[in-house]
């Protein structure tokens, strides 16, 4: 049981990892890119931590237990930082004059598509 | 007050970390401890204005927002894989532009709540918060739509709810 | 050696004798009565000091005092012995009369920065010396460069433009044989010697080439530039800005005196009068000297500036000093040492006497010299004896040893040497005796001074007197510096 | 007990002086002065007393940190070589310390136009006693890579030492950062070849290793000695990679030159014979290799150009930095001419020229900080308004020609002895004509300030801030350490037999004798 | 020839770090930007802590700790010499890098500090362009 | 269990290296920081996967961590560096022509 | 200057890779390196020193000396960077900023560096605590306490931190990180033992030499914990401001 929801939360957060980078690729502009990256690297990060979390409880001691409450911890970090980190390179890029795409195919991205 | 709240979380956060439960350590605990309390406490604890009560309520409170919040990620995520996957051409799927809107938060806790969750929710970015106006990026105009008059209200709302006791009008 | 007629440590006291006289004249610098009499206390010392050894030196001893050791089985060391004591009185009597002479010249000439010129005329001295009682070829290069250095403030001392360009290439002849030929010859002289020790037989073992043998000579030859060998000779003439009494000094005494000692000191104390003749070593050493004796002295004749045909006279009769030396034989090395101090005698007359007319007349060019004997007899007089002592007449001391040397040339069976000996004396009296004619022998009209004109201050006439007067001595008794040249080679 | 701790005190105490400086001294100049002072001379002093231990003993000295065996633990190794060059290293700065006084705050805390740092000084004289530690660090220690650490301390505080000579002195130190960086990391990399090979960093134990006939043939090791010495060269601005030095020394503050000109070259150079005789061997290097020949023809090369660059400076500093690469070719050569004689020379060398390098810099110093010029018609007329100063110039000058009794003939004496004796006729001639430039250069420079009267047509004169009128002899301050400086540079000459024969030569590797 | 080759190829972890190692040097001492100098210098340096840390690489060993990490403070652990030596990695490697990396760090902040200066006094860090100017 | 463990970490791997497209095409600085970002956040978890491969995950934890505290402090820093210097985090980027909507 | 440069990176590349054929497989057991120095590290550490991470023990005690100076090429590092630097406070008002100031604060930032500096601290004083059986240490440590700091400044700006952490002080707290190394090193001089050898302290300490070697090496670690948190924070305010200590980044 314990297993197989590790391996449900690793799965899900390849997939969504996955999810992430395609984004991460394919979206048009800096912005854009960002929602994937902003979302998708927070969420995969948590969820295979998790999973990783439950593992190490797999012979329940003290230590385990204890070494599962970091990693659960680095994800509750990871959480509060991703969208802190995203906002600031969001804003940095903002502020620095990076155009929002627009739809028009100016872009060299959009060559790409 | 504050100073002895920040020593105890510290002090259980670092029995946590160091799972070395002799004397020795559990002093180098307390010291290290101590010099965190003695150091960082206003940073923690700049709102001196609640009770300790009423910070554990907020606790609890936040507790079951979290859930929703880690709900909407899912969401996000897949409207993110949604819409990189997608055939159809990207100038139909993707409008993202830029708006402001003006919080009714008061806190600064409150909102960068709102904030991340913001970011962290389908189809917006937080790009900045200005006192009580926040610039968003939408990527779609339906993201943008969801956030002015419907979802926005529904996550300021809650959020507000953790934080601020109340409840605000709107959807 | 239990009892020593003289402090045990003389040698190296005389020479410092005028070293620690340099701090007492800098500090009563603002009294020049007191600053020179401790040039002259310092002068008298050092004479007497030279003196006390003197006769344990001539009873045949030498004696060494080792200062230190500053490398493996070489150490800085002073020796006396005969030509050594020889050079050193020679150096030690004319401090004095140049010292009477400097005061003379230079109060007459109102000359600036009398204080440093004392100062570096005491420290030149001390080079002087020490070169004399060098006990080995390191210590007589120590002081060797200890003399090119101590001079050049004095070749200098007017430190005008003049002064700057013959300091310039005072120095660079001096220091670039000396660096570039003399320092690495030594080099590999200790390297296949292993010692530096001066010894009348010679240091190189038997084994070594005669091609390195010669390079070394050669090197050695040019490398100790004071003693002028052309072409390394004319800084000499260039060194003539310097103040009268400096030149004195520096073409009598100290400096070119100092070059051909060295030579003569290399020749006979590193390779050895034996491996010279042996080795035929001494035919390069002749034909190298007899060129630059016959060149300078056809130079000299051209000259029209006194202390330039002086300068150049200088250059032909160190070569042949050289010459007598390095025939190798033992007529030839004994006249060539006592040579030595013939010519300084001689030649230092004859500059006090250039130096008396210029801080008297203002003049420089023996064209505008006629007449001058009229107003000046002593001063002419006396250059009269000096200039035959130089070319070798009687009743100058300089005949005595132009005769040794010829014979010497005999001796060493090497007779193309005895014809530079009579060409180069022509010579000598074909530059010098027109100057004394014309100073004597005119007419009142061709006469190119008025009465005003007068003798210089006693200071200036009396040393070249004196010096006539040595130089007329030594004719009459030569066996002084003789005898102590003969020591050298009956060790033998 | 203080007897058995001397090693480490010796360089403990600088140490102290910079956390003092830094601590305690923060407001005052002159408490910092004295802090520095202090701790100079009384690590000058410990360095003294080991020297005398050892001669005494004759024992070389392991004093072991911690406690530790080597080759687990470090140890510091001082034999009769490191003994002279820790007395070297902590009497110049001793020295230069003292010299310190008046230029330091006179110059530091204005390097950029209007701008005024007070704070600097204090800052400036903890990264000095750094400097110091790093220095007398590398010289002590018998560990590779501990080495390397020091070496990397004494390279950073010098780089802001000389970054503090402001303006174009901090492209010329960005350089010597790069390039210094290169040097130092190729050592790195030649350690850690050798310890992958001998999985030892100790030195003793690395030599005892290295004698195996297996590690003898290994292109490892091989490489490893090329990446050492490749890096160790680079430090020491051995031609043709001296680049970085002329304006890395030149452009500093008077003091940072008088302090870094003489000591980073010589502890480089240090370097290099610690680690070709004491990790690697003579036999190794001169019989197996025997690269020698190559490295000689090199060293001869960088005699010449470091001479023929010097004559073609007019900037004071300069000229004497090429004079500096010039003396790195002389024991660099000195030290592969693979016979004692040359290696004596070398090693005396390095304790000769860190003094006249010394005294020059120092003298040069006190003429630039009394008329603001480092050109060389600074020198006009110096002779009769600064005669101290032009004296201790005369024979710091002596000595680089390498005149009699000074120290620089001593030296000579032996590299040339050493050149002839490996029948070097290259080096031997390099030398020479190395000389005779010196003496070209420094007669010059004399000449400029013997003769007041003609630099002024001559020169540049005229458009100086100073007013030459007033320029005075340097403060005592300055006079004290240049006068004992130039008195130095005599008493090492005369006492050249004592030195080699009770220090210098007992070191000597038994493969070349 | 071949034989070389191979053992080359096979002893990937050398030449991967040598790779890096030319990549940085060639950086530091082609490139005209100062702070690619500086980049150049920090690859530079990681490579050779690359090499130093995959010399303290040992087959089948682990981290250099013995306890488990929440274990009691003195819990003694029973194994044998033979089992230490080869159940752990060689810890010298690694502190002699952590010193390595210290010293980076430092010689990249001097050197940053400097290039900050060099911009303030000549306006660009491009190096020929600061030649340039001194040249002025 | 552990293989599969393995299987992430290598696809974890690979998507890692994919997201270095983006680092090397950028098109702007800001862009290639995103893309380190996330590759820095993945790389905690790499550590974590290695720990508990290798049975000492108690050790790779802590370092893990320490790990993602100091990434997620350098994607701050770079932010707030290419913030300041526009010139060189747009260096190809379109220019922004008109300003924000608000 | 590029030919010049590659040739001599190739040439070097050509040397190294010569070598490497010479060089023992990756992770050989048996290769010198693995064998001699280390293995008695891995055998005797726990025994000796009573530390069971023999990383901390070869650093902090075998290998201590160099240790010490590697915080002192940090101290110096710091004192460099401050001393090229930092501009003289009188002036600075004159000067007109190149830069444009940051538009208000950024309160995301602000909010997460407040909950997550803290946590940093305690995680960072719990590595430099358990350097002795974990991978930690003064090191490491350090560098999480000295990033804590910087996260604020991120977050907020220079001078408000530099409120909290006065500039002096600053510079005074690395020094003394440093002296608290150097004076565990000497205090055994007095009390009989060579430099660095914290066995030593035993009879002050009252516990046994070797647990005295245990506790002088969590001793000098605190002292690099110190100094490397100071001058990290340090180096981060100078670089970031031009010395100007205003803004930051
Ligand atoms: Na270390
Ligand atoms: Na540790």
């Amino acid at each position: 049981m314990l297993d197989f929801i590790v391996i449900v939360l690793l799965s899900a957060g390849i997939l969504f990892f996955f999810g992430t980078i395609n984004g991460l690729l394919r979206f048009p502009d800096f912005y854009t890119r960002m929602h994937a990256a902003g979302k998708g690297d927070t969420l995969s990060t948590v969820l295979i931590l998790l999973g990783l979390a439950l593992y190490s409880f797999h012979h329940p001691s003290v230590q385990d237990l204890l070494t599962g409450y970091k990693i659960i911890f680095i994800a509750v970090l990871i959480a509060i930082a991703s969208p802190t980190a995203t906002h600031a390179l969001m804003d940095a890029g903002y502020e620095s004059g990076i155009k929002p795409w627009g739809g028009e195919t100016d872009s060299e991205e959009e060559v790409d598509k | 007050m504050y100073h002895l709240l920040m020593f105890i979380l510290m002090m259980l956060f670092w029995i946590l970390m160091s799972g070395k439960f002799d004397t020795f350590h559990l002093v180098l605990g307390a010291i290290s401890s101590l010099i965190v309390a003695w150091s960082s406490t206003d940073l923690l604890f700049q709102d001196r204005g609640k009770s300790p009560a009423a910070r554990a309520s907020e606790a609890g409170r936040f507790v079951l927002y979290a859930c929703w919040l880690f709900w909407q990620i899912v969401l996000a995520n897949f409207h993110v894989i949604y819409l990189s996957l997608t055939p159809k051409p990207i100038k139909e799927t993707l409008s993202p532009h830029i708006f402001n809107f003006k919080t009714t938060l008061k806190t600064d806790f409150a909102r960068f709540v709102l904030a991340n969750s913001i970011t962290l929710t389908p189809g917006t970015v937080t790009i900045r918060v200005s006192e009580d106006i926040f610039v968003v990026h939408a990527i779609t105009v339906k993201a943008a739509g969801d956030l002015e008059g419907g979802s926005i209200s529904e996550m300021e709302r809650r959020v507000a709810w953790v934080f601020e006791k109340r409840e605000i009008g709107g959807a | 050696m239990a009892t020593l007629p003289f402090p045990e440590a003389a040698p190296l006291l005389a020479i410092l004798v005028s070293i620690a006289a340099i701090p007492l004249i800098v500090l009563s610098g603002s009294k020049p009565n007191l600053r020179e009499f401790w040039t002259f206390l310092a002068g008298f010392i050092k004479l007497g000091l030279v003196l006390s050894m003197a006769g344990y030196i001539l009873a045949g001893n030498t004696y060494t005092y080792e200062l230190c050791k500053v490398l493996p089985g070489l150490s800085l060391k002073l020796t006396v012995d005969g030509f050594g004591m020889l050079f050193a009185l020679v150096a030690s009597t004319l401090w004095i009369v140049t010292s009477m002479y400097s005061i003379g010249y230079m109060r007459g000439l109102d000359e600036h920065a009398q204080t440093r010129y004392y100062s570096f005329f005491a420290l030149a001295l001390s080079a002087t010396i020490g070169v004399a009682f060098s006990g080995n070829l390191l210590t007589m290069y120590l002081f060797y460069e200890l003399l090119s250095l101590s001079t050049y403030p004095l070749v200098t001392h007017h430190q005008d433009q003049e002064a700057r360009t013959g300091g310039r290439k005072y120095l660079t002849y001096l220091l670039s044989t000396s660096i570039g030929l003399a320092l690495p010859a030594m080099l590999v002289t200790y390297a296949l010697a292993g010692t530096l020790d001066f010894n009348v037989h010679g240091i190189f073992p038997a084994e070594t080439a005669k091609s390195t043998l010669v390079i070394l000579l050669i090197m050695f030859l040019y490398g100790f530039a004071k003693a002028g060998i052309m072409p390394f000779h004319s800084w000499l003439p260039g060194a003539m800005v310097a103040p009268t009494p400096v030149s004195a000094l520096l073409h009598a005494v100290a400096v070119v005196k100092v070059g051909v000692f060295s030579i003569g000191r290399i020749l006979t104390g590193i390779f050895g009068i034996d491996l010279l003749s042996t080795a035929s070593l001494n035919v390069i050493v002749c034909v190298i000297a007899g060129f630059t004796v016959i060149v300078s002295s056809l130079i000299a004749l051209s000259q029209d500036n006194l202390k330039r045909r002086l300068a150049f006279s200088t250059v032909g009769q160190l070569s042949y000093i050289i010459l007598g030396i390095g025939l190798a034989s033992q007529l030839g090395v004994i006249g060539g040492m006592s040579h030595i101090a013939m010519h300084a005698f001689g030649k230092i007359t004859l500059f006090f006497c250039a130096g008396a007319i210029f801080v008297a007349t203002g003049k420089k060019y023996i064209s505008e010299m006629k007449g001058i004997g009229r107003r000046m007899p002593f001063t002419m007089a006396a250059f009269f004896v000096g200039a035959l002592s130089v070319i070798g007449l009687p009743p100058g001391g300089g005949l005595i040893t132009k005769l040794q040397m010829a014979s010497g040339a005999m001796q060493a069976d090497l007779l193309f040497v005895l014809v530079i000996y009579l060409v180069s004396s022509l010579l000598n009296a074909a530059y010098f005796f027109p100057i004394v004619y014309n100073a004597f022998f005119c007419t009142e009209e061709e006469a190119m001074f008025d009465k005003k004109v007068a003798e210089a201050p006693m200071l200036c006439v009396l040393p070249p007197v004196i010096t006539a007067a040595i130089s007329v001595g030594l004719f009459f008794f030569p066996g002084l510096f003789v005898d102590f040249a003969r020591l050298m080679v009956t060790g033998l | 007990m203080i007897k058995e701790q001397l090693p480490i005190l010796i360089l403990a105490v600088p140490l102290l002086a910079s956390f003092a400086i830094t601590l305690f001294a923060r407001k005052s100049k002159i408490a910092a002065f004295a802090l520095l002072v202090g701790a100079m001379g009384m690590s000058f002093v410990f360095a003294i007393g080991v020297m005398r231990q050892i001669l005494d003993t004759g024992r070389v000295i392991h004093y072991h940190i911690g406690n530790w065996q080597p080759p687990f633990g470090i140890e510091l190794v001082i034999d009769h070589l490191n003994a002279m060059v820790l007395v070297l290293v902590s009497g110049a700065a001793f020295l230069t310390a003292i010299y310190s006084k008046n230029t330091v705050p006179a110059e530091v805390p204005y390097r950029f136009p209007g701008e005024e740092v007070p704070e600097r000084v204090p800052n400036y004289y903890t990264l000095y006693a750094l400097l110091v530690t790093g220095l007398l660090g590398i010289v002590a220690t018998g560990d590779a890579f501990n080495m390397f650490v020091l070496l990397e301390i004494s390279a950073l505080s010098s780089y802001a030492l000389l970054a503090l000579g402001g303006g174009r002195a901090y492209f010329a130190t960005f350089k010597y950062l790069i390039v210094g960086t290169i040097g130092a990391c190729f050592y790195l990399l030649g350690v850690g070849y050798l310890y992958i090979k001998t999985g030892s960093l100790n030195m003793p134990d690395l030599k005892v290793i290295l004698t195996s006939p297996a590690l003898a043939e290994s292109p490892t090791v091989m490489i490893a000695f090329m990446l050492i010495i490749t890096g160790i060269w680079i430090k020491m601005a051995f031609f043709p990679l001296h680049g970085w030095l002329p304006n890395a020394y030149t452009y500093a503050s008077t003091t940072t030159s008088c302090l870094v000109a003489p000591l980073m070259t010589k502890v480089s150079v240090y370097m290099m014979i610690r680690l070709m005789f004491s990790v690697f061997s003579a036999h190794y290097i001169f019989d197996r290799l025997g690269w020698q020949n190559g490295v000689v023809w090199l060293a001869a090369a960088a005699i010449l150009f470091g001479s023929i660059s010097a004559l073609g400076q007019t900037n004071l500093k300069r000229m004497l930095c090429y004079i500096i690469v010039a003396e790195v070719g002389y024991m660099v050569g000195g030290v592969w001419l693979a016979n004692a004689d040359g290696l004596i020379g070398a090693t005396y060398h390095i304790l000769s020229d860190a003094m006249m390098t010394l005294c020059l810099f120092m003298a040069v110093g006190a003429v630039i900080y009394k008329t603001g010029d480092a050109s060389l018609y600074a020198m006009r007329g110096i002779f009769r308004k600064m005669p101290v100063t032009s004296v201790v110039f005369v024979i710091g000058a002596l000595a680089m020609i390498g005149i009699p009794p000074t120290c620089g003939f001593f030296s000579k004496w032996y590299l040339v002895s050493g050149a002839i004796e490996a029948r070097h006729w290259g080096f031997a001639v390099a030398l020479l004509i190395s000389s005779l430039i010196n003496a070209v250069i420094f007669f010059r420079i004399i000449e400029i300030g013997y003769f007041p009267l003609f630099d002024e047509q001559e020169g540049e004169g005229g458009h100086h801030a100073h007013d030459r009128a007033v320029i005075a002899e340097a403060p005592f301050s300055m006079l004290l350490p240049m006068v004992l400086t130039a008195l130095s540079l005599i008493a090492i000459g005369l006492y050249s037999n004592e030195i080699i024969t009770g220090l210098v030569g007992r070191t000597i590797p038994a493969g070349l004798l | 020839m071949n034989e070389i080759l191979t053992a080359i190829i096979a002893k990937y972890n050398y030449w991967s770090f040598l790779i890096l190692l030319l990549i940085g040097l060639h950086a530091m001492i082609s490139k005209n930007n100062l702070v690619k100098k500086v980049i150049g210098m920090s690859i530079f340096q990681s490579a050779i802590i690359l090499f130093y840390v995959s010399i303290g690489y040992k087959k089948g060993a682990t981290i250099p700790i013995t306890e488990h990490g929440h274990g009691h403070a003195n819990e003694v652990v029973h194994q044998t010499a033979a089992e230490m030596v080869a159940g752990f990695a060689n810890p010298l490697p690694h502190v002699l890098m952590l010193t390595a990396i210290v010293v980076g760090v430092g010689t990249l902040g001097v050197a940053l500090a400097l290039v900050q200066k060099i911009h303030r006094v000549y306006g660009t860090i491009e190096e020929d362009e600061i030649l340039e100017k001194i040249k002025e | 269990m552990e293989k599969y463990i393995i299987c992430i970490g290598v696809a974890l791997l690979i998507l890692m290296l994919v997201t270095l497209v983006r680092v090397i095409r950028g098109p702007s600085t800001i862009d290639r920081l995103v893309g380190v970002n996330v590759i820095g956040t993945k790389s905690t978890i790499l550590i974590i996967i290695m720990g508990t491969l290798l049975g000492r995950v108690e050790m790779y934890v802590d370092i893990a961590l320490a790990y993602a505290l100091l990434n997620f402090i350098a994607s701050l820093a770079a932010a707030r560096f290419f913030q300041r210097h526009r010139e060189e985090s747009v260096v190809d980027a379109p220019q922004r022509q008109e300003g924000p909507s608000c | 200057m590029k030919l010049l440069s590659l040739v001599i990176s190739l040439t070097l590349g050509f040397l190294l890779l010569l070598a490497t054929a010479d060089l023992p497989d990756w992770g050989d057991p048996q290769s010198p390196a693995s064998i001699h120095v280390s293995n008695y590290y891995i055998e005797n550490s726990v025994e000796q020193t009573s530390v069971p991470n023999f990383v901390t023990s070869v650093l902090a005690d075998y290998r201590g000396y160099d240790t010490m100076f590697e915080t002192i090429v940090i101290f110096c590092a710091g004192i460099t960077v401050l001393t090229i630097l930092r501009r003289s406070h009188r002036q600075k008002k004159k000067e007109v900023r190149p830069r444009p100031a940051r538009e208000g604060k950024d309160l995301i930032l602000i909010s997460a560096a407040r909950i997550i500096a803290p946590m940093m601290q305690i995680f960072a004083l719990y590595v430099v605590a358990h350097g002795h059986h974990s991978p930690g240490g003064g090191f490491q440590g350090g560098v999480i306490l000295g990033s804590s700091f910087i996260l604020l400044a991120l977050a907020y700006d220079l001078e408000t931190i530099l409120k909290r952490l006065k500039e002096r002080s600053v510079i005074i707290m690395s020094g003394i990180g440093v002296a608290i190394y150097m004076g565990i090193g000497m205090i055994c001089l007095f009390l009989g033992g060579n430099f660095l050898d914290y066995s030593a302290w035993s009879s002050v300490l009252g516990v046994s030499a070797v647990e005295a070697r245990s506790h002088g090496m969590l001793g000098v670690e605190i002292g690099v914990a110190v100094t490397v948190m100071y001058i990290m924070f340090s180096l981060y305010a100078d670089l970031s401001s031009g010395g100007e200590m205003d803004e930051g980044l």
